[in-house]
């Protein structure tokens, strides 16, 4: 047990502090309750997805700047499609294009052995481009399935399907790699990518396939963008920082090997709610731009003292 | 011992690229600003010029005019990124330097308003070099934080000054869009700035130092190196020459605003970057972060005048930035 | 022993660049045979298993196996062929747990607990972390991994370099017992002793080409090293002139009931200016923890350190060297900046302070980087970066950094790991030659026939504490090993 | 009418260290507190896209406010959290851009009419002739393609204009500054710009470079309204786009609250153009011009018949139960 909070004392720490900030929000606002854990899913939605594919590169040992402009594209394609054709079919046409841009971008970083930062950078504004070449302004539109899939909850009040949809989807697509040797060599390149490759580990495609994996929870992402609003919008929303900042509050370490993605998806929650407190108690929102870097800055203070603190081995 | 004469004079060309990563910048720099000229006769040089005659605007001093602070801020980049650091708190630095200067000139006269906006840009980078060095946050979560908080501190700041109009100091207005035999007089300050920054990271123990931190810090340390103390006066630099720049820009722009210079920062990064730094630290070139800011600028002229819809652009922006990269990669085998 | 060569590999040849690490070599292994790879610093040994292993690609040359051609294009492809290396750094991934580590290379983990156990190492847990474990423990491990592949050649690069010696004594028994069903070994070393105990035959490397396949028997030693240098040397400088200690003098180093629980609970000695003081202990009986407390890395739980009569605390190394106390760690990785040139990484304590920080001395600075790296002869071809040098020039590098610094009180820690006979047989007058000029020296190192040859007096300690202070003249291995499993201080508490 | 009530407010925008947009809080703040009737303000206000306007809606309402007044980031996207308002009965405001919820108020600034009216007079301007250079605001964005479709209406009626140049600014005033200095440096002529609020800096790159000036339109933003007046050899209109829009949407608000709906849902506020060639041009000028104003501020601060604030009030940017 202890071995167990060992290991996973940050992901523990996160969870209680979502807890604490829960009860908090309670506290502020009596009438709290299942609606506002709905929205606050809602909301978490799109970053969870974001912040599930930088989570995944960032385990590879890279970083992926083009998050943010996958989103977009893949929002605009659902929105142009499901206004023309069925919407499963085009569900997978989407889900299949976040495949390939994630694949394209691991492609051009293996092969052409640029820096991934630099590769997605570039990508960023590609995908940029191509989501304002695919629909000029915002338009489009969602089938009414895609909409339903995430409002409301599930069963009984109290679980959002939101929150449903996030874990599935997560569940789904990482679980099955996580148990793989794909997982495995996934950890490995991120750890040190000169053992892994003397250990037989394919360096190249496993990074590929980190980045394909990446696109997919991109697509997701975009999906639910598209989903929330009904339309397509072709212009990058604010999830590249915001995914970066949580992946790295969720105790994923930049660099590579490290972490998993429960604790970037609750340090997602952490920073949704967190805002909604800060709605609630009416604060000034130019004051609310300080109070987010600085809860930031300083959870992630907290955590590197008391981590180094628990490293004196 | 093994010989080197043998070597066919492609591997010694070869070669010396890649010790000189310099040269095939240069040369991507000037296939680039040719391509200019054939796309856009007389661009480059203005022989004929407008339908009244001769413009006086001189597109190369005006390309290095908009290079400048760019190329600053891509300093910023470079030296936080020997150590494997970044700084993304530059653009909004730049930006509250720019704004407070500004908006004081106006009311307590210029040499305050610029203490003023130094001093604030100190306090950023004495806060990212605290965290970095001895909470040792990491550097892309801090700076992040830390532009956050000076975004919102300068959102809270404009409330009280929105009345107090503003005034552009002149030296700054005369440095940002005046010219001297047709080059930008921001060279004045610029070339000076850059000879330092390239003389700091070569000829300087802080330098090597940089260089160190970004290659092994537990080798530093073990050399009696306290690694805090560097990163202390890095990120306190680095805020500062944002501050300049912010100031330069603020003379060249000529406007201010609350998201003046916020814009420079991914380019700042991509200068770097395409200049051949390592974001994983312990390499990196301030010269080549020079020409990868000019690279930029030329792109952006560029795709202003190609008479395209606005998603190729930025597409095509973005497949050139990876282009010059790959090829760059590819021609001096780095990384 | 049959006749077939397990593996042949001929023509092989390697450039970084300019520097030609391989021009001709070649090797053969036969079933039942342990052949060692052999050659000074950069000979190419390293590269030459890392092309046989699939982890680089040769610019010419042919790897047959049982007399085909090979697929040996990736180091997986190389294992599905039946070759299986130990590189010389632990190649196994820091942030995954020993069992995940066998599952990525399809390890089966009973066979693994098997050898595990058998080289020695009892203590391990498959959830255990890899970043958690000890460099000596790592090695074992990369071991018994290639082990329970069931290889048919093993290649095994300076895989003793790191181990203490009742570790290696297992590793050559056990290697030992494996060739005798049948497995091919390649066993690149340094080392004499284990060469002749273990080995049949002898393939020496000299600047990339193979110059020599000699049978192991008496007295080869003297040919192996003509061949791998090109030139006689003189072997066997054993005792040294010893300086005696005037009794009154204060010590440089004072140490008195220093403790760092649970590593080491009791070590006292005295380092004197002018002496080298060794150190004597098995793996893991406290010795890191006490080089890494007197440089300043930790913080002793107990106990007390004097400065030339002065009591010292540090709180980070710049302290222990403000002290006059520097430090080279065992583990080099730890010391270089790998991407930078050696100059930098010799010249960096010049410009660790901030009064420091100003405009470079270039002239002073060449001049003691030159004196170094003439002192050490690092062969500086590829020294623009100091990881394309070779695993023993890289070491060098760790010393040479303090040699233009200036010494006063030196702690080396296992500093022959890796070096090849000549160095070696530089490096110890030198640490004496440093001594004669005043600088004190503790010496750890993990082969126990230098102790003799270097040492003045050797501490012995065993569970954490000072057993034993032997002097130099009586040291001699047999004395050393005893003391180094604790039996004389049995036989003293009896 | 009630005058005892006291009502808590909710206001949701998605651009955040713009001029125009701070100007739009300020008002809001500023209506807020001289309606007796509000006695809280909740402002949620950062950078962000429809699905964070989404999630801002969704808190403000969590926060149990009355009404919500937003600038949309687009019309057809904040649907789902607006029907969930009204069907709480909390009263929903959009100002400056339209929504398509039904049931909610509107009270925007004719974004198409602004873009065409100072078309128009710029093409008037060439005596219907001549080559233009066209800066836009950022791609993908409601307001620039409702200022597109204003502008290519007024393109039509004057077949002989000719757009030399069209870019995107994204707002941002150094590229819009670099973005005409390269215009000019390839020699193409032109003979009038027509800049979607990016206006000052571009008179700038004329004076600097000693071009001859061409007509220039802009917005009624406080650093062009000035060089209107004072730039020799300028000759250019600013089309006013006020922020204060924002205040008027606070004052409908309260109305509504107090149960004085306006008959139709919608309302439009349609924009002006103040020109500096004709003599009751340059007095109106003068009379809005405000050195003293943040120069990315529209000039036009209050909005006739709608905002009751002072000058004063606007700027100290204060609303109820803040500060
Ligand atoms: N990546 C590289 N780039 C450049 N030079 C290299 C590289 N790797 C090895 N070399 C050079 O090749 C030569 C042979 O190196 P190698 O590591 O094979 O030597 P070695 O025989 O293993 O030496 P040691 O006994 O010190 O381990 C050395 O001169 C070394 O500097
Ligand atoms: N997969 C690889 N791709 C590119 N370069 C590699 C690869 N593997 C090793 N190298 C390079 O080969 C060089 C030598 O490798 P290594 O660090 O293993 O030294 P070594 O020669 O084995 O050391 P030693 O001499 O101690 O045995 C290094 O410069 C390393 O960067
Ligand atoms: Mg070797
Ligand atoms: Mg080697």
């Amino acid at each position: 047990m202890s071995r167990f909070l060992r290991k996973h004392a940050w992901v523990s720490g996160l969870a209680a502090l979502l807890v604490v900030l829960l009860i908090v929000t309670k506290l502020i606002q009596p009438s709290f309750g299942a609606s506002g854990l709905e929205s606050i899913a809602r909301a978490a939605l799109p970053f969870a997805f974001a912040t599930a594919g930088m989570a995944v590169v960032v385990i590879v040992g890279g970083i992926d700047l083009s998050v943010a402009s996958m989103m977009a594209v893949c929002a605009v394609t659902a929105a142009v499609l499901m206004e023309r054709m069925a919407g499963i079919p085009a569900l997978m046409i989407v889900l299949s294009l976040g495949l390939a841009m994630g694949l394209i971008n691991g492609a051009l970083i293996v092969l052409t052995r640029v820096p991934d930062i630099v590769v997605t950078l570039a990508m960023l504004f590609v995908w940029e481009g191509a989501a304002l070449l695919i629909l000029e302004s915002p338009g489009g539109a969602t089938a009414d399935w895609l909409e339903h899939a995430i409002r409301g909850s599930f069963v009984f009040d109290g679980l959002p399907k939101a929150l449903l949809v996030i874990a599935l989807g997560i569940a789904i697509i990482w679980l099955p790699i996580r148990r793989t040797k794909l997982g495995l060599s996934i950890y490995a390149t991120g750890s040190d990518e000169r053992a892994a490759f003397r250990s037989g580990v394919a360096v190249g495609r496993t990074k590929i396939a980190a980045y394909a994996v990446c696109g997919l929870f991109c697509a997701m992402g975009g999906l639910s963008l598209a989903a929330l609003t009904g339309i397509g919008e072709p212009v990058p929303g604010p999830y590249l920082m915001a995914s970066v900042a949580a992946v790295v509050l969720g105790g994923v370490v930049l660099g590579g090997g490290k972490g998993g993605l429960l604790g970037p998806i609750i340090a997602v929650f952490i920073l949704r709610i967190i805002r909604t407190i800060l709605t609630l108690l009416a604060v000034d929102p130019n004051v609310t731009t300080i109070i987010e870097g600085t809860i930031m800055v300083a959870v992630v203070m907290l955590g590197t003292a008391a981590s180094l603190r628990g490293a004196r081995r | 011992m093994s010989a080197q004469n043998t070597d066919t004079p492609l591997t010694r060309f070869g070669r010396y690229l890649r010790d000189n990563p310099i040269i095939p910048l240069l040369v991507f720099l000037f296939l680039m600003i040719a391509l200019l000229e054939v796309l856009r006769p007389g661009i480059v040089m203005p022989i004929r010029a407008g339908r009244d005659g001769l413009i006086s605007s001189f597109w190369v001093g005006n390309l290095i005019k908009f290079a400048i602070p760019l190329a600053m801020l891509a300093a910023c980049q470079v030296l936080t990124m020997l150590t494997a650091g970044i700084d993304l708190s530059v653009g909004v630095v730049a930006t509250v330097s720019a704004f407070v200067c500004a908006t004081l000139s106006a009311v307590w006269g210029v040499a305050p308003a610029v203490f003023v906006a130094l001093a604030a840009a100190l306090a950023v980078g004495v806060v990212n070099g605290i965290g970095v060095g001895l909470v040792r946050v990491h550097p892309l979560i801090m700076t992040l934080g830390t532009g956050l908080i000076a975004t919102g501190c300068l959102q809270v700041y404009q409330r009280l000054v929105i009345n107090a109009g503003t005034h552009i100091p002149e030296f700054l207005a005369w440095l940002g869009t005046g010219r001297t035999a047709g080059m930008p007089n921001g060279l004045i300050v610029f070339v000076p700035f850059a000879l330092f920054i390239l003389w700091l990271m070569r000829y300087t123990g802080f330098g090597r130092l940089l260089f160190a931190l970004g290659s092994n810090e537990h080798a530093a340390k073990l050399s009696g190196v306290r690694a805090w103390q560097v990163y202390l006066a890095l990120y306190v630099l680095s805020s500062l020459i944002a501050a300049l720049a912010g100031l330069l820009y603020l003379g060249m722009i000529r406007q201010t605003s609350l998201s003046l210079a916020n814009p420079l920062l991914l380019p700042s990064v991509a200068a770097a970057v395409i200049g051949g730094t390592s974001i994983f630290g312990g390499r990196g070139s301030y010269a080549g972060a020079i020409v990868g800011a000019l690279i930029l600028r030329v792109l952006d002229t560029m795709l202003t005048l190609l008479q395209m819809p606005e998603g190729a652009r930025t597409a095509l922006f973005g497949l050139i930035i990876l282009a010059v990269t790959a090829l760059y990669v590819r021609i001096t085998g780095t990384r | 022993m049959t006749n077939t060569a397990l593996l042949d590999a001929s023509g092989v040849a390697k450039s970084f660049g300019a520097v030609r690490a391989l021009t001709d070599a070649r090797l053969t292994v036969a079933e039942g045979e342990i052949v060692a790879l052999m050659g000074a610093n950069g000979a190419g040994k390293s590269t030459f298993v890392k092309i046989i292993t699939g982890a680089l690609k040769p610019d010419a040359g042919h790897v047959l196996i049982r007399g085909k051609p090979a697929p040996v294009g990736s180091p997986a492809e190389a294992r599905r062929s039946g070759l299986v290396p130990v590189y010389q750094e632990p190649s196994l991934i820091p942030d995954l747990d020993v069992a995940d580590n066998l599952r990525l290379t399809s390890t089966p983990s009973d066979p693994f607990r098997h050898w595990v156990s058998e080289l020695g190492i009892t203590d391990l847990a498959l959830s255990d972390m890899i970043c958690d474990l000890p460099l000596a423990t790592l090695r074992i491990l990369d071991l018994a991994r290639a082990l329970a592949a069931e290889p048919d050649v093993l290649l095994l690069d300076e895989m003793t370099a790191a181990l203490p010696t009742d570790l290696v004594d297992r590793v050559l028994k056990t290697v030992r017992g494996k060739a005798n069903d049948g497995m091919g070994v390649i066993y690149v070393s340094h080392r004499f002793t284990e060469i002749s105990d273990l080995c049949d035959r002898a393939t020496v490397l000299r600047d990339g080409q193979t110059v020599g396949d000699l049978d192991i028997e008496d007295g080869v030693e003297d040919r192996v090293v003509e061949l791998m240098l090109g030139q006689k040397l003189d072997l066997g400088q054993r005792a040294m002139a010893r300086t005696t200690f005037p009794q009154g003098q204060t010590p440089r180093l004072r140490v008195r009931t220093l403790a760092a629980e649970p590593k080491f609970s009791d070590v006292s000695f005295d380092l004197y200016p002018g002496e080298v003081l060794g150190v004597v202990a098995l793996e893991g009986q406290g010795q890191d923890e006490l080089f890494d407390v007197l440089a300043g890395f930790e913080k002793p739980s107990a106990g007390r350190v004097e400065v030339d009569g002065k009591p010292v605390s540090f709180t980070h190394p710049a302290d222990a060297i403000a002290a006059g106390l520097t430090f080279v760690p065992g583990n080099r990785a730890d010391a270089l900046l790998s991407q930078r040139s050696v100059k930098e990484n010799i010249a960096l304590p010049f410009s660790a302070r901030p009064a420091n920080w100003g405009p470079l001395n270039r002239r002073h600075e060449r001049a003691r980087v030159g004196y170094a790296i003439e002192k050490l002869q690092i062969d500086t071809r590829a020294q623009g970066e100091v990881q394309r040098l070779s695993g023993g020039n890289q070491q060098k590098v760790t010393i040479g950094r303090w040699l233009a610094t200036g010494v006063e009180t030196l702690l080396l820690f296992d500093p022959t790991r890796g070096i090849d006979v000549r160095t070696k047989r530089q490096i110890y007058p030198l640490v004496r030659e440093l001594a004669e000029q005043g600088a004190a020296i503790l010496f750890y190192t993990s082969e126990l026939e230098e102790v003799p040859l270097a040492c003045d007096r050797a501490v012995v300690i065993f569970n954490g504490r000072v057993v034993d202070v032997i002097d130099g003249a009586e040291a001699d291995e047999q004395t050393l090993m005893r003391a180094a499993y604790g039996l004389t201080a049995a036989e003293g508490a009896a | 009418a009630g005058g005892h009530k006291s009502y808590t407010i909710g206001v949701s925008n998605t651009v955040q260290g713009n001029g125009w947009r701070e100007q739009m809080i300020c008002a809001m703040r500023a209506q807020a507190l001289v309606e007796g009737d509000v006695n809280n303000i909740i402002v949620a206000h950062r950078n962000t896209d429809s699905a964070g306007q989404l999630e801002d809606i969704n808190n403000l309402i969590e926060a149990g406010v009355d009404a919500i007044v937003l600038n949309p980031s687009n019309p057809d996207a904040l649907n789902s959290a607006l029907e969930q308002a009204m069907a709480q009965d909390i009263v929903v405001v959009a100002v400056d851009a339209g929504v398509t919820a039904e049931g909610a108020y509107i009270l925007s600034n004719n974004q198409e009419e602004y873009a065409y009216l100072g078309a128009k007079w710029l093409f008037e301007q060439l005596g219907g002739k001549g080559d233009v250079v066209y800066m836009r605001g950022i791609a993908g964005v409601s307001a620039d393609t409702d200022r597109d479709n204003g502008f290519k209406r007024a393109l039509e009626e004057f077949p002989d204009i000719k757009v030399v140049h069209e870019v995107f600014t994204g707002w941002q005033q150094d590229q819009g500054k670099q973005q005409m200095f390269d215009f000019l440096a390839t020699g193409i002529p032109f003979d009038g710009v027509w800049t979607s609020g990016i206006d000052n800096v571009i008179v700038d790159v004329f004076t600097e470079s000693g071009a001859p000036l061409v007509p220039i339109v802009g917005a009624d933003n406080a650093g062009f309204v000035q060089y209107l007046t004072e730039v020799d050899g300028l000759k250019g209109a600013a089309v006013t786009n006020p922020g204060s829009v924002g205040g008027a949407g606070i004052a409908l608000a309260v109305d509504i609250l107090n149960g004085e709906a306006p008959d139709s849902k919608t309302v439009l506020v349609d924009p002006v153009l103040w020109e500096n060639t004709t003599d009751d041009g340059v007095a109106t000028i003068s009379a809005a011009q405000n050195p003293n104003l943040d120069p990315e501020w529209p000039v036009s601060v209050t909005v006739p018949g709608w905002t009751d604030y002072t000058m004063e009030q606007i700027i100290a940017c204060e609303g109820p139960g803040e500060g």
